[in-house]
């Protein structure tokens, strides 16, 4: 079930000068527990990159087989095909409006994202934190966000629409509504599952429900709301891109849909792509700034 | 104003009852000392003392009136676990205090304030000997360590009624010597009344004014937990039962005697 | 409805409405709409459906979408509706194609993947009529247009009824069979603009600009001049296609380039024995309202003064 | 800020016998601190009531408005229009078919339902406890997950056609596609939360990797599992709607798309609701399960 | 067998140096009581004789050779906190540790041997005073009784070497008696080595056979973490020291007298 050859971390050098972290003495070649064994850097990188290689084979590998049956099949384009594609949308500027198509969608449907998740994130922190915190509020909106939760956004999409037009409010609100009951929940969750010692104590200090908030729950919340966050943003592209199919000019979303119906996967596949390494990005962003924010929650040393 | 007086408490957890028949009437100033076996419910009845849970029957009187059935900045606890906030450094933790009894709407303080604040935190840092790990988050300070900050946090907040769970067991005995100096201290300059719950009949003497055990006195071998305890032995010290080892020997000689599922005879080390 | 300054036109991307991005684009609306007074903002809706759902929900003033869907929507929806340009029928546009079948007939037992309750399953309709088959000879099942040329690709699928530009798409597969188009129902499945009736009763002017917008375009595509061939590449693009792509769908519509031809059509004997075809189709797939107990509940009138349907009633004008 | 007469707890009779949980002598009448002031059965039924009351009032006037200028509206139909429109569905078999629409849609949607979150829950449950605790998958798969995690499904669905045609299997894979991996990244989460101390303790106890799993992980994890489904239901219902939207021929999402062709809210909103009441239900089964399989992380008083 | 050898040992958490210099040898069948000031490290030499940490530098043997680096049936541990499973009742925490044991595919044992494994743990939860808390999950435990349990667990264990972090702190004096006879009696009857962690002078005196001091020898004022503890004293008892006063005072005396910020002479209470 190991990979063999990975367990190699025994392998220091026995040179380690004083007050190194690491054993003076050759360790032992002990086969340790599988949840004891841990991955060097390098070994990380190299399993990590296993799944995407072996995606990475089987797509070529599909993709030469079907070009070899029908050379202008456009399910599963060569990479040549696709990255030409990519280029052109990234670099060479659109005939009608002169604009660099890859970028005036990339800058709109960011913008789109970072308002409805910033919304969205805004409503888990204060609603979550409400209902968690505060009986009576819980009392009051948990019945109704468990059962918004679970309302469909799409089915309601012509009523959102009339509701509040087609511009951006309309996909910001989308795309706000599809995350942010989830994320309520969560953090609802979290601020219930605070101890009670912990929040008996802080009343003994004089707490009052306000300062509670702002130094209790708030501070022991934010490592979950990012982590909230991060979970969130994968839905959120999908509302997005729901969103902008709907009514739009421009956006990722907008651009994918539009090519849907021709099957120009040399489009659809760079884009979803890109859409991948943005969100992968945004992701570590995160993590960065939950360990700015919260040391206390990600200590040196990790299990 | 810091007057105690419980009268037919009883507290039961479903069909476990755990306490019955308390009374005791406390004055300001005194020091409680709760001595009993493991699991009589002790801590319990420091919980209902903190508000923190309601007797299922009873009257509790802190103070003028009854008990507000929440915590309050009047009573101050030291758990048994010793509970600090995870997300703040030592030094934050005391700074805390200062910032929740301000009660300002950014709960904390600004300017003069924060630095009295912070030279008073640093005055009791110092105290408790964890002047070296100001700023270490929680995590990093050993169990002992955690306690102090716990207890040095708790008196900071100056209650009118102190309640402490086995405050002192985590600690060794130099640094416990200290801690008893420093609450011996802090009670004669703020005239406070304490309870503690302590396991350690010595430090029971030591400190306090009366000696409670808390015992069962009913029992169903069938169903230990049909009855609860309740308060057997008080004892009032004064300089002379202080120091009598008669008085200790006796105490000591009631505690752990009663265990429902009691097999054998023990006697206290 | 008091008379208004500023009007709302919606349309969604086909090939017989190109022209509407086009006027938008070039400022030939704001041209005719300033002529005549008024603003006329023109919005694209990538999603046709919801296009005409906003304009049903009071959203917009007009709309683009064909007579079926302007009977069915916003005429079955109360919202009385005029269809104040027939730019074109589908002649050839919408097709029925068989997957390795050549013959019409061989449809019969097979699942056919289509827009169910669109212009494709009328078309379907006909087309089994031609062969003496019903409904229940195959199995409908509703299929996404934006998903039919993938559909397609999955050895599910061995038949589809679809529109252009999907049918090119489609038919330009090795497999593809067209079998029945919508040039053997020719004037049936008609493209419209369709204006809010009082809107339009209120404010001549919007009906004028609209118009007047329309056929500048109509005649600048038919002129043989660079700013025509300009005009057509860029309806092209908008398209998502090339100058070719899109002359080879303009084939397969009929376009009334000349509004006289549209007027024709419109007070030929034709059009009301068509409509009678599709709200009959409607009713017989319970789409003419919910509460709609007869064919006749949705009252037409037509160019003539003639009515169809309940005269009381009548929700769609042409 | 707190609805006066709420506090109303305090008047409990005094009449409480021996042994009663009540006590005895009628509570003072303070004003508790807001996150202490419990709420009481009838409060919270009257409370929760609240937001559901004021949504559908909103509806009613806004529906009624609507109507009053035209009385074929269909975007906000009248509670009566709904009512029959559903009750048509529920009763009245299907001219063509001769089914009955209503339970036939509803059948084939929760067996869908069912399949893709069961399928998802699976992976969830194997993979999160996997990555979670085994460093060496967590080096080979969590990069993976992260990744697949922001890849919108939608986007790659023709691809996912292709490979698994238009059938049931297609729509089972979109949802568990759908909602897996933001489950397998929580799962994850939480086992690397466990307590490293119990962690130690089990193994100086001799489990081994697999046992550990079976009796420390598995049984800690699974009210967290639960909420996770609780909380993936919704997204799994839009993916639900969104794959019977691309192909098929009965299911409550090909419904609500196809009368969304002539925007026939008067059968769409019941369908909504509909599915709001599956889900509800499905959500509320959830809690007993987590309660009977968990008693221990629900205790009998709560803070 | 169970052998411990401890050589040049070196622990450093980032800058900050907590244990250096520490060398000690115990025989199988030792019992070594640590004692020492509180956060001078002696939690961490237990986790790293565990196997839970890592030392940074020096050697640590175990049995035969070089310590396994991750816990194993071979070492038992009870925590400071107490660890028991919470998602388990008392009853079930004991019989874990033979399901557990077995290793078997289920992770659980059936027939007989279930039935033997319940008679023990029954057996074990009557010695440690929980038999009618048998069906109790540890959140309904007061603390003295999930001490109790942990303790239970990891004597059911049986292991060749016991590590026990102040195992007893939060025992009231009768019951900590009975477990003080428990673990004598298990340790001469399985001839396991003990390593156990107290605060209690009296206690490391009447249990171990050997008793040693955790201090601090280097001291650098300006930077207190710069330095770390080491074993400054080493104390084989025989019957005979074990009963000397003189030894105990001494012993007491020493501990909590090098605090890095050290303000005033203490004495053991
Ligand atoms: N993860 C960590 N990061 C930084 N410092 C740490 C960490 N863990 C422990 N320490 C430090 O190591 C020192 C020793 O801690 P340890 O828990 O071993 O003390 P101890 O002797 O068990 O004390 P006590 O008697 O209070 O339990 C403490 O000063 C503590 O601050
Ligand atoms: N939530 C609960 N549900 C059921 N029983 C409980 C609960 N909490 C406490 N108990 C029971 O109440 C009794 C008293 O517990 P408590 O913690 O007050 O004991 P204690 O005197 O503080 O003991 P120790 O000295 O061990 O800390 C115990 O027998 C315990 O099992
Ligand atoms: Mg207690
Ligand atoms: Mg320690």
């Amino acid at each position: 079930m190991l990979a063999r050859g990975m367990g190699a971390r025994d392998e220091v050098s026995d040179t380690g000068g004083e007050g190194t972290m690491r054993p003076s003495l050759p360790r032992p070649r002990v086969r340790l527990r599988m949840i004891n064994a841990k991955v060097s850097r390098g070994g990380a990188l190299f399993l990590g990159g296993l799944p995407f290689l072996f995606v990475a084979i089987a797509y070529l590998f599909a993709s030469a087989q079907r070009l070899a049956v029908n050379p202008s099949d456009k399910l599963l384009p060569s990479p040549p095909q696709m990255w030409s594609a990519f280029l052109d949308l990234a670099t060479v500027p659109d005939k009608r409006s002169g604009d660099l198509i890859l970028w005036v969608d990339t800058y709109a449907s960011l913008l789109r994202l970072l308002a409805g998740v910033g919304v969205a994130t805004f409503a888990a922190l204060s609603l979550g934190i409400a209902i968690g915190f505060i009986p009576r509020v819980r009392a009051f909106l948990l019945p109704f966000v468990t059962v918004v939760c679970v309302i469909p956004p799409l089915a309601l999409l012509p009523i959102l629409f009339i509701a509040l037009g087609l511009g951006e409010t309309a996909k910001i609100t989308l795309i706000a509504l599809g995350v942010a009951p989830v994320m309520v929940r969560d953090i609802a969750n979290r601020v219930m599952e605070l101890p009670a010692e912990l929040v008996a104590k802080a009343q003994t200090l004089g707490g009052n429900s306000w300062t509670m908030i702002l130094r209790l729950v708030l501070p022991q919340i934010m490592p979950r709301l990012i982590t909230c966050v991060r979970l969130a943003l994968g839905p959120a592209w999908l509302f997005l891109i729901a969103a902008e199919a709907i009514a739009s000019t421009e956006g990722l979303g907008y651009r994918i849909f539009l090519v849907r119906r021709y099957l120009s996967m040399d489009v659809i596949l760079p884009y979803v792509a890109w859409i991948t390494l943005l969100a992968v990005i945004t992701d570590w962003l995160l993590v960065r700034l939950s360990r700015a924010i919260s040391p206390w929650a990600h200590p040196l040393e990790a299990r | 104003m810091s007057r105690i007086v419980v009268h037919g408490l009883e507290k039961t957890y479903g069909d476990a009852r755990v306490l019955e028949r308390v009374n005791v009437t406390a004055e300001a100033g005194e020091f409680l000392s709760l001595v009993g076996a493991s699991g009589c419910g002790k801590s319990t009845f420091l919980r209902i003392l903190l508000g923190q849970e309601q007797q299922s029957s009873g009257v509790v009187i802190v103070g003028d009136g009854p008990i507000v059935p929440e915590p309050t900045p009047q009573r101050g606890i030291v758990f048994q676990r010793y509970s600090v906030f995870p997300h703040l450094t030592a030094m934050q933790n005391l700074l805390l205090v200062e910032d929740f009894r301000s009660g300002g709407p950014f709960g904390r303080v600004f300017g003069a304030r924060r630095r009295n604040a912070r030279q008073e935190a640093e005055a009791m840092l110092a105290r408790v000997g964890l002047a070296h790990a100001r700023d270490l988050y929680p995590a990093s300070l050993s169990g002992g360590m955690q306690q102090r900050l716990a207890i040095a946090q708790t008196l900071l907040g100056r209650p009118q009624i102190l309640l402490l769970d086995e405050p002192f067991g985590a600690l060794d005995p130099g640094i416990r010597a200290e801690m008893h100096d420093l609450l011996t201290e802090l009670w004669t300059e703020h005239g406070m009344t304490v309870v503690m719950v302590t396991h350690d009949i010595g430090e029971a003497f030591k400190l306090g004014t009366r000696v409670l055990v808390f015992d069962k006195v009913r029992h169903d071998p069938q169903f230990p937990s049909a009855y609860g305890a309740t308060i057997t032995y008080d004892l009032r010290l004064d300089r002379k039962t202080r120091a009598s080892s008669h008085h200790l020997a006796k105490v000591a000689a009631m505690v752990g005697t009663t265990r429902p599922d009691k097999t054998m005879a023990t006697t206290a080390s | 409805a008091a008379p208004k300054k500023d009007f709302k036109i919606c349309w969604s991307i086909y090939v017989g409405w190109m022209p509407w991005g086009y006027l938008s684009d070039s400022g030939i609306m704001k041209k005719w709409a300033e002529k005549n007074g008024i603003n006329v903002e023109i919005t694209r809706i990538n999603d046709y459906v919801e296009s005409i759902n906003q304009y049903t929900a009071g959203g917009f003033d007009g709309c683009s979408m064909t007579n079926m869907d302007a009977l069915s929507i916003p005429a079955g929806g109360g919202v009385d509706t005029t269809a104040l340009i027939i730019g074109d029928f589908s002649n050839g546009n919408d097709a029925v194609i068989l997957k390795d079948k050549a013959a019409l007939a061989d449809i019969a037992g097979q699942k056919v993947n289509l827009v169910e309750l669109s212009v494709s399953h009328y078309l379907l309709a006909r087309a089994l009529d031609t062969v003496k088959l019903a409904e229940k000879d195959i199995t409908v099942v509703n299929t996404s247009d934006a998903d039919m040329v993938a559909a397609y690709g999955t050895s599910d699928v061995t038949s589809v009824v679809t529109w252009n530009p999907l049918v090119s798409e489609i038919v330009a597969m090795p497999s593809a069979h067209k079998v029945f188009d919508s040039a053997q129902i020719p004037g049936e499945i008609i493209d419209l603009m369709v204006v809010n009736t009082e809107t339009l009763k209120d404010n001549p002017a919007l009906g004028k600009a609209l118009v007047g917008a329309w056929y500048e375009v109509m005649e600048l595509m038919t002129s043989d001049t660079p700013e025509g061939k300009a005009a057509k590449e860029e309806m092209a693009k908008a398209s998502g296609t090339d100058l070719a792509g899109f002359d080879a769908q303009l084939a397969s519509t009929a376009m009334f380039f000349d509004p006289a031809k549209a007027v024709e059509f419109t007070n030929g004997t034709e059009l009301p024995k068509t409509m009678d075809l599709v709200r009959n189709f409607l009713f017989s797939h319970g789409i003419l309202g919910t509460n709609a107990t007869s064919v006749d509940v949705v009252g037409m009138s037509f160019a003539d003064g003639s009515t169809l349907g309940d005269a009381n009633n009548v929700k769609l004008r042409f």
